[in-house]
């Protein structure tokens, strides 16, 4: 990995693997930049369709051509910071985490083998089978956050799970929450807008360039969610 | 070795017969910043509007199992942000800029060429007469040549500039339609869009595009745009510009021998950002290869 | 476990919606020969025209890198020799054969299916005004609505049985010509017949089809299918019958969740005779996975 | 290999493989059926394009979709043979040979590489480059045949290769030439009109089921000739 590239790859920001020598899929495949050590990057991802399948089955060793990184990532806000990730929402937490102030990172998943681990940070865990932590939404454990107490909130996962979690936060702290959005993506650099978000007040967001990540008030949540 | 290999078109002369496809490339500046305008002749903008327009909601990009569906429906700032935001970086561009066309009605052609004609930025024009993702009537303009005539001479009346008339493979004839827009005063002839497409869950009985159809764009079409580039070659006397399935050096060097005057490259600009430069490369390489 | 799975086409049930493709199973002898009709719901005959019919020069298949083109030209021994020898053998068919029906003038539809009127063997016919192989003044038939209700009038004319009309996605609109077709009577419109496709050897400057361009086939043009079937369904009330891309189960489930009444196997046949088979097979276990 | 397979699998006759596992290509490609030993059937062929390069990259061992024996072989009129190649026109001779009286094989090809073995068959060869007997074409070895001897004359190669062969034999001889036909392959099994070769006296003969192997004088060999 050349130096330039880690040297940008700042938490948030994302990549554009190529998983196909051959013609198709025809697009690349998204994934952000879960951390950086040394000249080497780690993405976390999983096996959920044709992309991510050829990618799981891809030999140790072998090259895959990479667009990055792409977009924009967290304003490192000064202060403690609060996480809180659904699922693989968390994949950049591991970079994220060690780049600023974390206080605690929230983590839920449908189950145990799901729930990612953020190195060194005080996590609290919730799935949705109990497999691991308490039984639950990661909305049941929002009861005893002192929103105040942060500079920085962050927060990754499925739209619908975006959104309860927003609605649980008073409205003052809300401004303090940086979501990091998905979209299907075509080019990634901002050209085809291919990526839309719902922006708040009208219009589209591209998630490749104006974001990934956003300020939560910035996205119209009424309908993002309705595409989903 | 490069020195040999010009292509002409519009009175300029290019080292390269590659023009970044409408809808794929922006305005080139993203390209630009990251050095990946090299091997591109020109860049054909997104197409610009008079009002601005949001485009169509998302999901706007669907891939299906050997290509990709768009439904971006011409999202766009409009004409007048164009002008005051975009056209004075893209002076800065290493290679032209043709602008991207498209409109409600026929009488927005010429009130947006009109427009930029304010600007001395842009080389020439590309009428986009056959988007299909906007509603329009239902049918693209594209597809009457009655329509294409009058919109290529109303076109023709207020522009400076050169300009191609892009047309539908979807409904009419592409060769009666590419006459009529030289008739009707246009200097090139794109062909063609994409072709109208879709994708339907067959669990759920729902598509994943909202407006059900799109535009649909694979490498798998290239042979569709052969025929069409090669039967309208031989019925008008302008530049035809080929558009739709190149990913390799051959697609492009089958095209120029099916009398395309120059070659887009669209969708597979957004898997591979420098497209420009590595087809070209392949392209004088396989020429260099052949010649004795 | 296969009994709550069928299809009603024509008034008949079916236990399978595969119907296979005009031009690829030829009357269906050698497949059934080979016991490969099972699965099958019934069998669309070889083009079959009032001359006989040497077809085009060779070479007539020609593979591209995603696809194939075609260049038949309706090769048939005309409708006398098919009445005298392939329909008595048809008989034994273990499946309905419907009979693909094409001509060089509007009157000589109503002129062959008067003749095929004389067997009891056809279940019905395909009025195939579509094809890209012959040069019937330059345009396919179906590119004309009028040309194409006034086709389907003169065939229901004459006809005691059931017919569709196959329609071209080249040219004209293939929504107004599915809605002409039935204003003439059609019980049934195919979306649709091959994409005008041609390939070019860039090195000679020549293509492999000596007419050029030919019909293209490709799993890849699905999609293309795909949305022709679901606007066409929308527009008409007669059963849609889909022909394009089919080479999967799911593909099969995707054009029945767009409307299709039926759905073709072309291309895919030749690749597996027993293709049919194969198809019903694994869509049957794609429903059973997904029913409570 | 099934028994049935191979006791249908007459000198002449020809199988569709399955070169491609996906989509794409999407025909099957045809090759002569050279020999048959055992449960099992050889084919000899050539990397000229993309099916025959995918098959000489499979693996040993790996299982292929193939249909036949299709199509129509040899009469295999009683009396000697003299059996007449050009290249990989002889892939069939192996087989044919063990199922006639063969009196002789003439072999031609572009190089010694080219050359095919017919064992146990007395065989002369010429190469264009003269790398193996001669320097020359296979017309060269045919001044001194004694046609007339002959019950059974087979020919296959390239069109020019056997139009020059045939006008070089005495009219009378050639009624006993059977020659072996190449044309694009579409079903392989007389389905879909894709195969055509000229027929004498106009129309068309399919190569598939009508062919492989023609006698030499039911083709039009002028319009054949054109094709190529
Ligand atoms: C900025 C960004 C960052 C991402 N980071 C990660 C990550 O760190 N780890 C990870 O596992 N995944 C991540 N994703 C999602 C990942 O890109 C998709 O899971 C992947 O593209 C699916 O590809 P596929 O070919 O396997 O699935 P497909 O067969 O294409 O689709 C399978 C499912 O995934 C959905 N999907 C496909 N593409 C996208 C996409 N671009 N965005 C969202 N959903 C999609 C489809 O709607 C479908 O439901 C990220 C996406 C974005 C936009
Ligand atoms: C009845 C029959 C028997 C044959 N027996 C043999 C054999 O024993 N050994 C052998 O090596 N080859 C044989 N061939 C030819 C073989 O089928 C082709 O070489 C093969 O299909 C080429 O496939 P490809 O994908 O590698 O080449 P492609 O990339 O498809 O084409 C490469 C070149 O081969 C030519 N070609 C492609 N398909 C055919 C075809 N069906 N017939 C003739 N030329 C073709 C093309 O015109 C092109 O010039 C036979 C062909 C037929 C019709
Ligand atoms: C995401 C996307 C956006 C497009 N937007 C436009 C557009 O705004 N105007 C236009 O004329 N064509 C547009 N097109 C069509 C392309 O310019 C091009 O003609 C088509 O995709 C076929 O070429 P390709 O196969 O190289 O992609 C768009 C295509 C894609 C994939
Ligand atoms: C070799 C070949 C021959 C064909 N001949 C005919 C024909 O005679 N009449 C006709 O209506 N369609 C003909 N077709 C079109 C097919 O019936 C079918 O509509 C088309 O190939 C698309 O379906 P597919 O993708 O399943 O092949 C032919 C297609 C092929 C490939
Ligand atoms: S993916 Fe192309 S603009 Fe975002
Ligand atoms: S290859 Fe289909 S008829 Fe011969």
């Amino acid at each position: 990995m050349p130096l330039s590239f880690i040297s940008e790859a700042e938490p948030g920001r994302f990549l554009q693997l190529e998983v196909s020598q051959g013609s198709f899929p025809v697009t690349r495949r998204p994934f952000t930049i879960s951390s950086v050590a040394g000249n080497s990057v780690d993405i976390i991802f999983e096996a959920v369709g044709r992309g991510t399948e050829i990618l799981a089955e891809t030999k140790e060793g072998r090259s895959l051509r990479l667009l990055g990184p792409l977009g924009c990532g967290y304003r490192l806000n000064s202060g403690k910071w609060l996480l809180i990730g659904g699922g693989l929402g968390a994949a950049g937490f591991p970079g994220l985490a060690a780049g600023i102030d974390c206080d605690q990172v929230l983590l839920g998943a449908s189950s145990r083998g799901k729930l990612l681990t953020i190195p060194g940070a005080r996590t609290v865990a919730i799935t949705e089978d109990g497999s691991s932590g308490t039984k639950g939404l990661v909305t049941d454990l929002l009861g005893s956050i002192l929103w105040d107490s942060y500079g920085g909130i962050a927060l990754c996962g499925p739209v619908p799970m975006m959104k309860a979690v927003i609605e649980a936060i008073p409205v003052k702290a809300r401004a303090n929450v940086q979501i990091s959005a998905e979209a299907m993506m075509g080019c990634g650099w901002g050209a085809c807008e291919g990526c839309s978000v719902p922006k708040a007040g009208g219009g589209f967001l591209k998630c490749c360039s104006d974001g990934p990540v956003f300020p939560a008030d910035s996205i119209d949540w009424e309908r993002w969610e309705g595409i989903h | 070795m490069d020195k040999p290999y010009k292509w002409t078109f519009w009175k300029r002369e290019f080292n390269s017969p590659i023009l970044l496809a409408s809808g794929t490339a922006g305005f080139g500046l993203e390209l630009m910043e990251q050095g990946f305008l090299e091997g591109a002749a020109a860049v054909i903008s997104k197409a610009t509007t008079l009002k601005p327009r949001e485009g169509n909601p998302p999901p706007r990009i669907v891939e299906t199992r050997f290509g990709l569906l768009n439904s971006i429906g011409l999202a766009n700032p409009g004409v007048d942000e164009v002008l005051k935001t975009l056209l004075p970086q893209a002076a800065d561009l290493p290679c032209p800029l043709i602008i991207n066309v498209a409109g409600e009605s026929v009488e927005d052609f010429p009130a947006v060429i009109e427009r930029l004609e304010e600007s001395p930025v842009p080389f020439g024009y590309e009428i986009n007469v056959s988007c299909p993702n906007v509603a329009a009537g239902g049918i693209a303009f594209g597809a009457s040549p009655e329509i294409v005539e009058r919109i290529a001479s109303l076109v023709k009346r207020v522009s400076s500039k050169p300009f191609s008339v892009k047309l539908t493979p979807n409904e009419g004839s592409i060769v009666e339609s590419a006459k009529a827009a030289e008739a009707g005063g246009a200097d090139a002839v794109t062909i063609c869009n994409t072709f109208l497409g879709m994708k339907m869950d067959w669990r759920t009985g729902r598509a994943p595009l909202k407006r059900n159809v799109g535009g649909y764009s694979s490498p798998a079409l290239l042979p569709l745009t052969v025929a069409r580039v090669f039967i309208t070659s031989e019925a008008v006397d302008i530049p035809v510009l080929a558009s739709g399935g190149v990913n390799r050096a051959e697609d492009i060097l089958e095209l120029l021998a099916c009398g395309a005057a120059m070659v887009q490259v669209g969708t597979w600009l957004m898997r591979r950002p420098d497209a420009a430069r590595e087809l070209r490369e392949d392209m004088i390489n396989l020429l260099e290869s052949c010649s004795p």
